[in-house]
């Protein structure tokens, strides 16, 4: 083991993996985006709610590890009625963030840093970003106006 | 057990007295170690086991004093690792039933031997409209080749079915194996259910319409007595890594007469008679498919393991692992949540065990196991199709070997029971 | 020297000083032992090198404390073993000048590179017509596998052709380098002449006519310094044991572009990204060329090989090298009845050095010099076509590394004066 | 090395290498083989000329190695006058001492003795086999009628 268990495991994480934010299905969605990771067989449906330029609503629903669950839930729990801009820019630090680069989080979200200690568990890193680089591949589509997203397959973005 | 590898008998020694785990374990330096706190108990025996000092000494003893390329040297050393290198293709030949040695190939793994027999033997004789046979519940490796040699062929892939509780399905066996069935290509030991397969049987009904008959024994080799005659496979492939040897060693025993028809594979050095710029004719068994410089080392290495395995006898290390299943087996069946795969019949399969838990992800398991020193495997073990067949995302595995006893099953049983408690369950 | 296998360094280390032979044989265990009465004198070395402590030692060390299989297991071993393995990777990705670690493919040696070539960019390459550029002075392995292709594609082979002096012959390069060329296929270094080719220039022509570029880096990885993106080769292949690491361990290098758009090889486990009964998609680089277990243990050691390697630093290594050769020739060349192949200039070659009796055939020359305790190699080297061109049904070579000397050399001559007296000449 | 040189290369040897008999072309011969060992390189051309059913001449010419001459250089002595059955018979006496079985010789071919240390040579036993089965090939293709031998490829008949 590279690092300790609690590391990964912190209080936070197994909160939200014990119940998971999101869960309850949203009327309509602007974004919908599924992830999947073969590897781990983790799925996960994302569906967001636009309203203008804010995050209106959010339904996630994950099925995979403790680490996969945790960081749907904290996502959906980070975006909801934030700008989308502002959830883009998050969305990007999580994600270098759990490559391994130092960034500094914003100020209201505290609970994502419980994620990095997922950095000295390389083979479950993936399981983190997964939720995170589906919302990302979301709005893309959504900005890009064409429709339906890709499924994201994990292996081919990170 | 210390053994000198110039002077290595080929008979097998068939060891006569109940197996003393204590022992064993002492003859593997990486178990007495602690990972954190915790003793390292090692389940993970079904993706690679541990090597013995015996081996881990062959290879040191070939480095220090015999190294040199084989096949055709004149000098001293590469005739000694010439001799050491056809010794384990002898030793081989013998531990699988007493075959020829020339019908001995050496490869990189299971998965380069199935691969070789696919690019070969499946290239030239599988056309259009033939039917190729697998189970549901084959590795990746002898399935990936035979869905691919499917697709560019327009060949049909047809699959044995796996019954809910982990055995072949033959109850249509007879429809699934026709007179258009050009090759039967499965598993003898399932490495996710541990389910032994009646190979013998489907061997039979396969020769039975005249296809070709390819058996995995990726995991069956470390850990029964193995004979390929008996069985009359056609093609057995083995792994030297899941059975006390060195990574990158595999074999691929064929019947001479498939073999010899076939065209050669990764072509080079050593396996041609004579090369013109227009024309290669090719060397006979076993050098047609042994081109390159093979390796060397761990291949001498692997006859000390063959060695290993010999002394203690693979029945006693069959009724050992028996014993040990049926009480891995009993133990997790007591733990409330946990779900487990595969046959419950401690003589019909092997030591590779299969659960889940109804809350904890399979990969919090193996994590959670590993803060306590304990090496599972979670995940789809390379079965993707078995995965969902099963319908889970993944299991954890334990899987047992020789140098394992009541207390590794032990250990695992009560750190599964704190799993639940620190997931808050 | 000895270096710990869990903190290894990654930048690449420049020996500064001038080489001390007699430290570096020390390291060679192997070295250090008698054949008969006579000191080992250790002279096949494009054979195969020997191995420095430190590869033995972390091969021993991985299996004494971190042997597990790789990818994916979430367990200590798993991870350490799969970093380790890795480690290998990156490192061998700046040894060859810094090239992306995924660029990297690990295979069973250089044969096995370049039949992964074959196998899937040239069957999906190469059709009737087209032309495939090779040397006459290729060994088997970047031969054999052209020749068959071509003949199963209907393309043509063409071939560079090899001065009396041993040089190839460039004087028509451009009617064999032309419009229809795909494939250009060239080794480094000659394991018969020692011949060090301008791949770079030819490289560069070749790209002229939008042809793909493979190098045979077998000879020259090992001796000098390699940079894979001056040279601008497509693909570049080696063998670990021939540079001072395990057997059964090679290097496809390959441009990520072209990697990319290639079919997979050696289907099985951790090369796919998910496998259905009736579709496969495969895995990113590097592990879709990677399925099956692979050579672990031997990976993780030749890191220690590359390590090795640069303390010493390649440009020393050449230029003890250099002047070791040119010492060599000099003496051979007072030799009675021995005729030297290849070119004269160690500027120019590599200390490969193939030589012929006037009256003795090689073997004898071979058998004669074992029984002194010198090896060498003696036979057609795996160049068949060579041979005939040169009109010789074979060679004697001997073949120098770190650990040679000169009174290795003085040894060679010595010995080769008493030979013509012992066979009555 | 796994025997003394002295073992192979013994006074015998070394006297049919430097002067090999059967060197002389013969007129008409009823019996014609080529022997080729492509891993050594080592070429060989046989030809016998029967008389009834007796070897009345032999002509070898063998490009090769100090075994592979001194070993055919023997046989056009041994078999020269002797009757073809005999000549059969003691090419597979040869082949099989070669090949490490324990045989013995007829008493005046005690020359042929000296060719058993090869045997600790593994590398170089096919050196000394070339002649011997390209013989075998000839007296085959002879007896069969059929008209020219194929050319002896060594490792195809070991
Ligand atoms: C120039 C050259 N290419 C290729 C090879 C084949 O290498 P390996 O036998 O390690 O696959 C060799 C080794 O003899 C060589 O010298
Ligand atoms: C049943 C089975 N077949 C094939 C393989 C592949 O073996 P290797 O990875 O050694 O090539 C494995 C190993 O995981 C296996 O369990």
């Amino acid at each position: 083991m590279s690092g300790s268990l609690d590391d990964m495991y912190r209080d936070i994480i197994l909160d939200h993996y014990k119940a998971p934010r999101g869960k309850k299905p949203i009327e309509e969605a602007n974004i919908a985006s599924d992830g999947h990771n073969p590897a781990c067989g983790d799925e996960l449906e994302l569906k967001v709610s636009v309203d203008g330029s804010t995050v209106r609503d959010v339904h996630i629903n994950c099925k995979g590890c403790a680490i996969s669950v945790a960081s749907s839930s904290m996502l959906a729990e980070q975006i909801k009625g934030k700008p989308l801009e502002e959830v883009k820019g998050l969305a990007e630090q999580v994600r270098k963030m759990l490559k391994g680069e130092n960034v500094q989080l914003p100020e209201d979200t505290d609970d994502l840093d419980a994620l990095k200690g997922v950095r000295n568990f390389p083979v479950r890193i993936k399981c983190a970003l997964l939720a995170w680089v589906t919302l990302l591949e979301g709005i893309k589509t959504f900005e890009k106006g064409t429709g339906e997203s890709k499924t994201i397959n994990l292996e081919e973005t990170d | 057990m210390e053994s000198d590898i110039e002077n290595r008998p080929t008979a097998q020694a068939k060891g006569l007295l109940p197996i003393d785990i204590e022992r064993i374990k002492a003859d593997f330096p990486i178990l007495d170690q602690k990972i954190g706190d915790h003793q390292l108990v090692y389940l993970d025996n079904a993706a690679s086991t541990q090597k013995p000092r015996v081996v881990i000494n062959a290879i040191l003893e070939f480095y220090r004093k015999y190294n040199a390329n084989i096949h055709r040297g004149l000098h001293y050393l590469s005739e000694k690792a010439t001799a050491m290198y056809e010794h384990t293709r002898e030793h081989t030949a013998s531990f699988i039933g007493g075959v020829q040695p020339k019908e001995v190939i050496f490869t990189g793994g299971t998965t380069g031997a199935i691969n070789l027999v696919a690019y070969t033997w499946g290239e030239e004789n599988i056309s259009e409209g033939d039917e190729i046979v697998i189970s549901e519940m084959e590795h990746h490796a002898n399935l990936v080749p035979w869905v691919i040699l499917a697709k560019k062929k327009n060949a049909v892939l047809k699959r044995i079915p796996v019954t809910p509780d982990g055995y072949l399905d033959l109850t249509n066996i007879d429809t699934i194996i026709t007179q258009k069935t050009k090759l039967l290509a499965v598993t003898h030991m399932s490495n996710v259910l541990g389910t032994i397969n009646p190979v013998e049987a489907l061997a039979k009904k396969a020769h039975a319409v005249g296809a070709v008959v390819l058996i995995d024994g990726a995991q069956a080799a470390p850990h029964m007595p193995i004979d390929v005659k008996a069985i009359d496979a056609d093609f057995y492939c083995l792994s030297a890594h899941k059975m006390l040897g060195p990574t990158g060693v595999g074999v691929l025993y064929g019947k001479a007469e498939l073999l010899d028809a076939m065209p050669p594979f990764n072509l080079g050095g050593e396996m041609i008679r004579e090369v013109r710029f227009d024309k290669v004719t090719w060397a006979d068994l076993p050098n047609k498919f042994e081109g390159g410089t093979p390796n060397i080392a761990d291949v001498v290495a692997f006859d000390s393991a063959l060695h290993y395995l010999e002394e203690l006898g693979m029945d006693n290390i069959r009724q050992h692992e028996m014993d040990l299943t049926a009480y891995t087996l009993d133990q997790l069946s007591a733990i409330p949540g946990l779900e487990i795969q595969g046959p419950r019949n401690s003589n019909q399969r092997g030591g590779a065990i299969s659960f889940t838990d109804s809350d904890i992800h399979p990969h919090d398991i193996s994590t959670f196991l590993d803060s306590k020193g304990i090496a599972i495997r979670a995940g789809h073990h390379c079965a993707q199709p078995l995965m969902k067949i099963m319908g889970k995302v993944a299991t954890a595995r334990a899987s047992l070997y020789i140098y394992n006893n009541e207390q590794d099953v032990d250990a695992l049983v009560k750190a599964l029971g704190e799993m639940r408690r620190y997931f808050g369950l």
